[in-house]
This record gives structure tokens, C-alpha cells and sequence, in this order.
């Protein structure tokens, strides 16, 4: 993974991704260019959102400027080339996550609307009083909000695989619950507060032998790793553009056919039907039945570019880098006196840590790092409230890594920890 | 004037062949568009292994409706194995003019119809879509 | 209205908004350029989707460039700088329609989603068996296929206002179903099939003597017309930016304080919670409640941009330029032999104009223009499938307008028209 | 060195003036900022028309805490009149540092918690959120 190249020496160090130096990747991004209070900006905010290279705003202003059209009714040239690129990206997206048919890709907001989506319809559709659902104490609030929402609806009982203080699930718990007969498991590929990547190849095997559906919230998992829903056997699984260099206002539900194809629609309106008499009416083929309404057309040819970009670089590459970066920093910050980890090691991780600094509250240590030293890290509870109650903490700071990151810039995290620590005098 | 609307095209669609129904149809079947709401039946006789009569019924634009009258012609004195080969090239082949994206829904209705009737009476697959 | 400008005579015919000429204004939209199939490239399908002028672009892409990050949770900088541009274009929104606060504008993908969060969240807390709800027979399938699932969940009733020949709402059978204490009405602001601009103010204030709520549509009414939301007295109003020179993706819901609040949520995730628990949640407070998971950040701030856009032309010169444009095509088209025109005269109706041309199917008549005359007009139900129906129609053909159609452009659709009626010889 | 965290603030944060309960406060409140999660809680004992004690409970970052901290020294003995007027402007001039908007939330905390106590006590009007 490391080659040299000898015209830009900051990159000597860095490993490459697809034969491309990190400077070269970097320059894609002219954010990464800008200052904050007068000192480069550095982004440790991945797992919240991605940055955007730049190809991803061309295809989106090519649109705008060239193509720009409302899809599927067209008969004219310009709807016909916004109804084909809206479609091929569909088919990017397929053959990106190993989808068999692109019809089995809904596209909805992001991975918060397709969980919604599947309890809505899905949920209404299977789950009924005392049925058991089976979530883990992981998940982002998008991966369990929905589900409380249904179990008030219908009656369902949720219980919850719990972690264990290194931050890895507890699989025999999670044995043991399958053995009650749960109708849905639903997980985190990837924790986006641990960093934890989930054993979801067996937990999905041993759902099904238990006769449960199973859905799988790989928002942090599909920008970061290679996925393959077929050998993975998911039955619905989802992510969001924004946080693998796409636009915002997109994200992706992948669903088996034959379940897709069960379920009663979710939203009602324009595109998602087949005939509409003023008190009836019948639905449109996959995967329209679950796009009503004008879609998010310039952010699916964005995303297209996304998956483009991705490609290119190669998902194992991307993979490799993070983990290198991730390993990096793992060593830097265990080196900072005070300092707290939570999570698992480096090898059943992704590019985030989680972390606390002795009593410095984790929005206090945020700030001072923003403004101290340029660098971007999220603070809070990372929509993980359970979870944060599980490790009693209120909040923790986390940074977290992407395609260009550089271990410059985990140093220079490392210096405005020192910063903290000074100010905080300890 | 429009290379798509051939002489042969539109009067097709003013005149279609084989329109109307059997009393006692073999096959029946119909379908709309859902985008555009063209719709298309369409009744098949069949003795031993051969289609001995078509009829069509149908509203929509000149595509669809002359694209089923020609093949409504194609398929009439046909073994089931003939009309079960036919697919789009026969169709763009009988057309003879270039159908932009928009409008292949329109000029493969007749196609869609002809294939699904078969299959539910158990005479053919089923046809997946394919990807595009 | 009338300006003339001696510099670009092809203007000097032209009104102008705000005191630019239509070819500046034009200027201001790169698609408009643009070739299709050797031909200069003329829009006549605004209903269905607005182009965007590039004011509009590069709001989105300097957002992208410059202050890219996830919105609301970050202490940073640049997820500050994210958060006050998202909300800046909320209260931009607010202003716009004159809600009295930006809290009442819910972000949505698109009037769709707007109209099925109020028919699953304030449909399922008010809406139970035998309820009536009334419509009209000229809604879009979004303002009607949200209402007829609402009523197979709740076995609520659907009764609808007809429409006269003319294409306006029999407002006395309007009266007597009034009288049967609707709990709903739910009806578009303007057609978008007929044009027809519905007395909305007096529908209001009657659904209201009745004790009923109202929903109104108004998709094609807020780009096209000045839309006061305290004068209206509206309950509910929802509306798309794609639709009024912003980008895809983004939509509106506005709704009385009152009845948000009162409103249970609708779909569950980050960012739409106070606290979560394993098993229970509570919400936050409005607009958030309803925004669950990362929202459309960039397309927000598009759609403010449109909105500065719209505000700079001035709303009433915008329904002006339409009304000239839409009295010239009117006049123009009923020139045309054979030609039917659906929906009433010009001042009760948007720029939209719905016909068929003997009996030459609006598909072909649609891909007649666009290969010979490169005119892009749309064809077929115009999701509207029951209006079809009432005018015993497969289809129609529809040009739309707005602020960048000029009278060149009508006249040669009319050309083009020509065109077809000597291809199809009568 | 941070401008944003001076030593007073630091101090306010680790040693907390008027920390705990009140045995039977006239006025409880306590809520919590629900994009960090920090928390506050306030009781207040009024005798006449003034508040004579205040104690906080909270948990939070350095701006949440030590904002509450000294809005309790700011209450405490004045009367009831006083303590309603008391707004964004009197918590910012006592933090004495820039609040950058992402932490407003924080800084208000306290403040929010005492006018909501107050509101629900009938003893001041609710009072509406501005737009920005
Ligand atoms: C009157 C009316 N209502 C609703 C809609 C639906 O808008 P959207 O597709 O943006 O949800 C449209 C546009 O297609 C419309 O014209
Ligand atoms: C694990 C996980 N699930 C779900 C989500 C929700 O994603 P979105 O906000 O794009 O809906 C996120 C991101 O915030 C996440 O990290």
C-alpha cells in the first residue's frame, strides 16, 4: 500500500489508496483547504457526515445545468436523460452492495427514513401484540426509535443484546434471545460511537435458523467497508449518502425481493401507484411503490458520482487506510495521560474513537479543540442515549477518520488534547 | 416531417388489425402503462400448438396501439413456440423506427400483454425483469 | 410592467419582474441554452419541475466547498456555520409564505412526504372510524392516495367535490358536504392539470364554520403566486422547492403551532428526540420533532437561495409575467384547429394550460414537439388519473410556464403544433 | 491559552455555588439541553416577594454549569421583579466570555430551567421562543 512519490513529500508517509497519494486524494476536497480561527481546518467528523470531492458537486451541477427534468413521466429528450442518470445510479448503487436487481434499491432520505419505512410497512404488515423484536443496547436512536414507535402501535416486546466493556456485543445473550422466537433482529454493522463492526455474517445466519427477518443499519458500514448484501443474506439493510462523499436528502433501502414485494406502500402520491380511482388504488412494480412523490433526483446522480468515486479508489483500499489511521491513533491517544478509550482494538474496529479527558466535559473539550487547533470532533451522545447510559457516561468526544485522513492531522489532535489539559490545569 | 410517424405507424393506429374480442378465449390478458396509462388486451385462440386467433382492444398513443396491432399480426397462424420467441427486436424490427427511452413502455405494452397472458395460463415462464 | 431596453430588442416585447428583462432573467439559467435534437431548447414543463437559475447552484456547491458538516449536534465552527444556514433558510421560508414562526416550517423530501406525515400523525390521532373527510375530484394522487390509505386504516369516509365542465369546484355541493361536520378538507391551492385557482380563502373560513381542519396543497401555488398563510387561515400548507427554482429533495410543511404540537411523530431517529431510553422515548421540540435523521442540510439552503431569488424578482410581479404569458398562450392555442383546451379562462387560472389536439394522443403530440420543434411540454394523467376520468380523458397534453417563458417560445410550440396536426394530415 | 475558559468560569464549573436540593422548594424545575444532553435543576424558596434560597443540581460541560452557578449567586436575595427581568443579556455579562452558537444552548440552560420554574409556579408569564 505504500508507494513513494518523490513531487509531493508529505505523502511519502501515507499509505495510498488505489495508487493515489493522499495529497492527490485531498485535493478533491476544497474544504480541506479552508481555515477556521486562522488555522487549517481539520475534520475529524466522518461518521457525522462526509466530506464531498469535488466530481460528486460536478454531476450534480451537470444535472442542474444540462438535464435538469422531473423523472419517469417525460416523454421529451431532457426528462429522458434525468430519468436515465436517476436510474443508473440506482444500478451504481446496486452492483456497489452487490444488490441482485437495482428495483430491490429504494431510495428514501437517508438511513433514519428506511428503517422507518420497513417498520411502517414491514412492521405493520408482520408484527402483532407480544411479538418480539430484538435490537442491541449499540444502536443509534434511528435503529430504535422506530421500533419503540412500532411496539406502541402493536404490542411488540423489545429486548436488547447487551455490550460488554469493551464495547462488543454479548453473542450468547444474543443466542439465547433468538431461542424466544423473535419475528425481527435488527443491528448496527458498525457502531458509530464505538467503532465496533459487528460479527453480522453469523448474527444474520442464526437469525434466519431462528426464524427471524433481520435489518441492518450499515450507515457507518457501507461508506467504510466492502459490503455484499448476497453473501451477507440480509433482508433489509440501509445507508446514507452523505456519509460516504455523497449529497445530503438521500439514502438507500436494500430489501429481499420477495418482502419488498409483500409489503403494503409506506408513503401514498404521484409515481408510486398503478391505477388511482377517487377511493382506491393499486401500486406501481419495485421500487417505485416506495418513492412517492418527486424524487431526490440530482442527489441519486450525486450519489452515482459518490460510488464512482469509491470505486475507483477501491473499497479494500479504503478499508486499509482507516485502518491504518484508526491504528495510529488508537497508539497516540492511549499515550495521553487521562485519557479514557471506549471501544474495542484496532482490528474489530472502524475509523472512530470514542473518548473522554479526565473531567473535561466533552463539549468543553470540542471547543477548545476548534478553536485551539483547527480540529473538527463531534461531542454528545451520538444519538446513542442507551448506550451512553450502559458506560454512565453523559457524552463522550470522538473523532473519527475518512479516505483523507492523515496521521498530520491525528497529531495535531493529539497536540490540542495537550491544549485541554493545560487549560483544564491538571 | 417526424421520422417516427411513418405512414404504416399511423395507419395502424387509426386502423388496427385484429381489434375487438373472442367470446371464449384460450388467453386473456391486459395491462396498462402505469406512467402513461395506455392500456391493452388482448384474446388468443389456441388449437393444438398453434395460435389460430388474435384480437386485441386497447386506447392509448400511436406506439402502443399500432406496436400491438403488428404484433397482433405476427402472432395470428403462429406455433405457441414462434410466439413464445418473440420479443423486443421483433417489435423494434416491425416498428422500423428508433423509440426513445421514454416511449419503449408504449411500443412493448402488446409484447408485456402477449408474455403475461401466456405465462398465467401456464403456457410459458414467467419473465423477470432484467436489469438495465 | 413594460420596460424597454435598447440593448437586447428581443426583450423590448417582453414584461419584466422587478424591472429585469425576461433575457436577463433567462441569462440567469444555463439550461436554457442548451440544444435538443439540433434545436434551441424551449421548457414549457415548470409544473412538473422549475429549472434552477445558478444563484441557486452555487449556494449549494459554496456550502459543499465551505461549510460541509452535519447540522445541530456539532460544537465546531463549520457545523455552526451548517446549523445557521439551514435555519437562516427556515426562516427564510417562514417569511416567504408570512408563517409567524420558522418553527412551523417542517423540512420534508417534498409536498408528498409533507401531506402523509399530517394523514399518519394527525390522521391517526383525529381521524377514526366513520369520519368524513372531504376532497376534491381535482387532486394530485399526493393530495389523495395519503387520505384513501388513511381511510383504510381508519374506515374514515372520502367524499369529494366535483368539478364543473369549466374545470372550477362546485362549491354549493362544496357547502352541502360541509354539512355533514368533516373532520378534514383537504384541496389544491391551483391544479395542476386545469390551472384553476381555487377560492381558497372562503374555502378555509367555511371548512372552519363547520369545525373542520384543512390541508391545502399548494404545491403550484406558492412558486406562481404571493401565499399568505396567517391570511389564508390555513391548518396545514405544503409545498416543493423543485417546483419553484430550488433544488430536488426538499419540501415544506407548514402547520398551525397548536396542531404540531398536539401531533405525535412521525417517524422516529436522531435528532427528532429529548431522551431516549431501551424502551421509551419524548420528543423534542417543534420543527425538529418531525425532522428525524440528518435532513436535506444543502438542500435547505438551496431552497433558500430560491426563495432570495423569487423575493428579488417580487411574487406579484411573477403571478404578472405568468398571467401575460398565460393569456398570449390561451389566445394562441385557441387559433389552433382541432385544439381543446381544458380549465377556466385566464384570471382564474396559473400558467398551465391542458389540451389534446384531435385525435393525435398527447404522447405523440409530446414527442412531436420535443424531436421537431425541441419543445418539451408533458403528456398523459398528470397524476391526476380520477380528473382524467371525470373529463372522460386518457390523457392530456400540458404546457406550463414561468418566470423565464417567453411569448417567442409559446408561438413556437404553436409552430410545432402545426407540425403535428401535418404529420398526422387532417 | 482559550479565551473561552477563564479561571472564574473553571472555577464556577469544579466548585459549584448553591449546589443541591432545597427540602421544600416553592419552585422546582429541571430540564435538559436535548442535542448534548446536559442537565439542570433548580429550587427556589420564595418568602414574600423575594427568592431567599437557591440550590442547582446538574451535570454538564463547564459553560452549562458554571453559567447556572452564577445565575444562583445573581437570584439569591433579590425579589421575585428582579429575578423575572433577569435575561440572556445579565448571564452572557457574568459568563464575560464570547458564546459561540453552538453552546448558546449551554449557556442558557440555567436561565431556560428558572423562567420554566417560574412559569409553571404562576409566577411569570410563559414565555414564547423568539425566532432567530
Ligand atoms: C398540485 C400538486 N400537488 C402535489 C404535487 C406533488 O409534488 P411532489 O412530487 O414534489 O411531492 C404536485 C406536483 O407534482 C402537484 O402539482
Ligand atoms: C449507525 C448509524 N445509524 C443510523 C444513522 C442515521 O443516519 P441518517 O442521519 O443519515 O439517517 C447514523 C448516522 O448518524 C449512524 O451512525
Amino acid at each position: 500500500m505504500l508507494t513513494s512519490d518523490n513531487t509531493t513529500p508529505a505523502t511519502t508517509v501515507h499509505s495510498t489508496q488505489s495508487g493515489r497519494s493522499l495529497a492527490e486524494i485531498r485535493q478533491d476536497f476544497p474544504i480541506l483547504a479552508r481555515q477556521v480561527h486562522g488555522k487549517p481546518f481539520i475534520y475529524l467528523d466522518s461518521t457525522a457526515s462526509s466530506q464531498k470531492p469535488t466530481a460528486v458537486l460536478t454531476a450534480m451541477n451537470e444535472y442542474y445545468h444540462q438535464h435538469n427534468a422531473n423523472v419517469h413521466r417525460g416523454v421529451y429528450l431532457v426528462s429522458e436523460e434525468a430519468t436515465a442518470g436517476m436510474e443508473k445510479a440506482r444500478v451504481k448503487i446496486a452492483r456497489f452492495i452487490n444488490a441482485r436487481q437495482s428495483k430491490q434499491i429504494i431510495f428514501t432520505r437517508n438511513t433514519t427514513e428506511s428503517i422507518n419505512l420497513v417498520a411502517h410497512t414491514w412492521g405493520s404488515a408482520n408484527i402483532s401484540s407480544g411479538d418480539l423484536i430484538i435490537l442491541t443496547e449499540m444502536e443509534h436512536h434511528s435503529n430504535l426509535v422506530p421500533w419503540q414507535l412500532l411496539a406502541q402501535r402493536t404490542g411488540a416486546r423489545l429486548e436488547f443484546v447487551p455490550v460488554t466493556d469493551d464495547g462488543l456485543l454479548q453473542l450468547d445473550v444474543y443466542a439465547d434471545l433468538l431461542r424466544q422466537q423473535p419475528k425481527l433482529v435488527a443491528f448496527t454493522h458498525m457502531s458509530n460511537v464505538l467503532g465496533t463492526i459487528n460479527p453480522i455474517h453469523e448474527m444474520i445466519a442464526q437469525a434466519h435458523a431462528a426464524g427471524a427477518i433481520t435489518m441492518v443499519d450499515a450507515a457507518q458500514s457501507v461508506p467504510h467497508l466492502p459490503v455484499d448484501v448476497q453473501a451477507l443474506d440480509a433482508d433489509f439493510l440501509c445507508f446514507s449518502a452523505h456519509k460516504m462523499l455523497g449529497p445530503t436528502g438521500i439514502g438507500v433501502l436494500y430489501g429481499k425481493k420477495a418482502l419488498l414485494e409483500a409489503m403494503p406502500p409506506f408513503m401514498g402520491g404521484g409515481d408510486m401507484i398503478r391505477t388511482v380511482k377517487l377511493r382506491e388504488s393499486t401500486w406501481n412494480d419495485l421500487p417505485w411503490k416506495f418513492e412517492a412523490g418527486t424524487p431526490a433526483i440530482a442527489e441519486a446522480i450525486g450519489f452515482g458520482a459518490a460510488i464512482d468515486y469509491l470505486n475507483a479508489l477501491g473499497m479494500d483500499n479504503v478499508r486499509q487506510h482507516e485502518r491504518e489511521i484508526t491504528s495510529y491513533a488508537l497508539d497516540a491517544l492511549k499515550a495521553v495521560p487521562g485519557l479514557t478509550i471506549y471501544g474495542p482494538e484496532a482490528d474489530q474496529r472502524g475509523g472512530v474513537v470514542s473518548f473522554t479527558l479526565a473531567d473535561i466535559h466533552p463539549h468543553d473539550l470540542a471547543s477548545i479543540l476548534d478553536q485551539e487547533v483547527g480540529v473538527a470532533i463531534r461531542a454528545g451522545h451520538h444519538c446513542a442515549q442507551p448506550l451512553m447510559e450502559r458506560y454512565d457516561l453523559a457524552a463522550t468526544a470522538r473523532a473519527s477518520f475518512y479516505i483523507y485522513t492523515s496521521k498530520e492531522e491525528i497529531d495535531i489532535l493529539v497536540q490540542g488534547l495537550q491544549k485541554a489539559q493545560h487549560i483544564f490545569r491538571f | 416531417m417526424s421520422m417516427d410517424y411513418r405512414e404504416y405507424i399511423l395507419d395502424h393506429y387509426r386502423d388496427p388489425r385484429n381489434y375487438g374480442t373472442l367470446e371464449h378465449p384460450d388467453v386473456h390478458c391486459e395491462d396498462s402503462n402505469p406512467l402513461c396509462g395506455d392500456q391493452l388486451g388482448m384474446d388468443l385462440q389456441i388449437e393444438g400448438d398453434r395460435v389460430t386467433e388474435v384480437r386485441i382492444q386497447g386506447r392509448g398513443c400511436a406506439i402502443s396501439q399500432a406496436s400491438a396491432s403488428m404484433l397482433s399480426e405476427m402472432i395470428e397462424g403462429k406455433t405457441l413456440e414462434e410466439v413464445i420467441a418473440l420479443g423486443k427486436e421483433d417489435v423494434l424490427e416491425a416498428l422500423g423506427i428508433p423509440i426513445s427511452p421514454a416511449r419503449t413502455k408504449c411500443a412493448f405494452l402488446g409484447l408485456r400483454v402477449l408474455h403475461r397472458g401466456l405465462a398465467i395460463a401456464g403456457l410459458e415462464q414467467p419473465q423477470e425483469d432484467e436489469d438495465e
